[in-house]
């Protein structure tokens, strides 16, 4: 069960467990990623390429659910306008062990943030800064490469 | 014609997200189609002028600038990824 | 901010969810173990070894809030009978990134399987049935020693 | 006087789940213990036979079996743990 969602409004995230429980594995992982307030973002502003956004995330998920034998994998990003505390991101995975559903979920969050096309605008009072590529993104995307 | 997709500060420099143009035959790559439309200056020499910042995606596949473009249908020129 | 809690009564996820997320770390990973009814199994018994218990998951807990900086750890654990797909254990962080969050998460479940005084008897029909120790359990856990 | 518990099958075989008990001076350490106790026979031997399925905790501290038992108040018998 691959579940992939780019959505404006709040994602649910008891929603999303309950797929992810009801996938039947046993073993349930997630991560979520919220919008930081503490160095005094008002505002995440949160552009994406529709369409290939979708693709690029789908293809996470088929990758994950096929390499770690998944029951079930889901990747929600929010989009569009956001407040410190609101959640950006859920990805999760859904397996027979909990080895697997963890490194799945980690090997989600890695890999969405260098190969999905979002971009963060971070708002300060008047002023609105795009956020800059991490250094440290890549290379944690860059341990999920098969030798 | 190809249809040209711009995001985040490339979108807001160039102050349009999408066109369509229709580049010369000597542009044969994503690096050439970049410079040929940064020739046009203003806000597109200011999106454009250091391709070391930009990223591209040709027919929603993102691809290096070296990457050929003919008969691409969509190419999108926006800044490194920062999701999650 | 440490949550620990053995209980009789179901996980309730969203609430446990919602005290990670507003811990404040922008980064919050869960895991969450179910009963599976794959191979027939109709009730799954947890017994426990009342205040040791606590004692041992509080100090997983604290653990791993050192060892990663988490902004919060939580660890519940089910008791008693229940039946296939409710959940038997949640634990969580929050950190201010994810790979912190992610590893505490996986330090949590590993080493709750061998640290914390649980025992489970799985019942399929008249057939009633302890569960053995697994080898991997212990494998899981060594890999969380510091050298 | 040393309050014994018992879990899991250990429990089930000896037929209850705590007791109160004054070992002779000989019984020096937790295996000691499990010995004298198996010596009562009929669930304690079954369920305290065999050490290498059991597991003990003295003070709700888990300790291996050649632990001494010395001034402890409270010692726990049990098979290897399966929880989460």
């Amino acid at each position: 069960m691959i579940r992939v969602l780019v959505t404006e409004v709040a994602i649910d995230v008891a929603a999303e467990l309950d797929v992810l429980e009801r996938a039947g594995g046993g073993a349930v992982a997630t991560f979520t990623g919220l919008v930081r307030d503490d160095d005094g973002v008002e505002e995440l502003f949160l552009e994406h390429y529709p369409v290939a956004t979708e693709k690029a995330l789908g293809d996470l998920a088929v990758e994950a659910a096929q390499r770690w034998s998944l029951a079930a994998a889901t990747v929600i990003h929010r989009v569009g306008a956001m407040k410190p505390g609101e959640r950006i991101v859920l990805v999760g995975a859904a397996a027979a062990h909990r080895a697997a559903a963890l490194e799945a979920c980690a090997f989600l969050i890695d890999r969405l943030k260098t190969d999905a096309p979002f971009w963060k605008r971070e708002t300060r009072g008047q002023d609105a800064r795009w956020v800059g590529e991490r250094e440290s993104d890549r290379d944690a995307a860059d341990r999920w490469k098969r030798s | 014609m190809i249809d040209l997709l711009y995001f985040a500060w490339v979108r807001e420099s160039i102050g349009l997200g999408q066109e369509r143009v229709a580049p010369p035959d000597d542009v044969a790559d994503v690096a050439g189609l970049i410079d040929w439309l940064a020739m046009r200056g203003g806000g597109y020499a200011e999106a454009l002028g250091d391709k070391a910042r930009l990223r591209a995606a040709v027919d929603q596949l993102f691809v290096p600038l070296d990457t050929s473009i003919a008969g691409a249908r969509e190419i999108a020129l926006f800044p490194p990824v920062t999701g999650g």
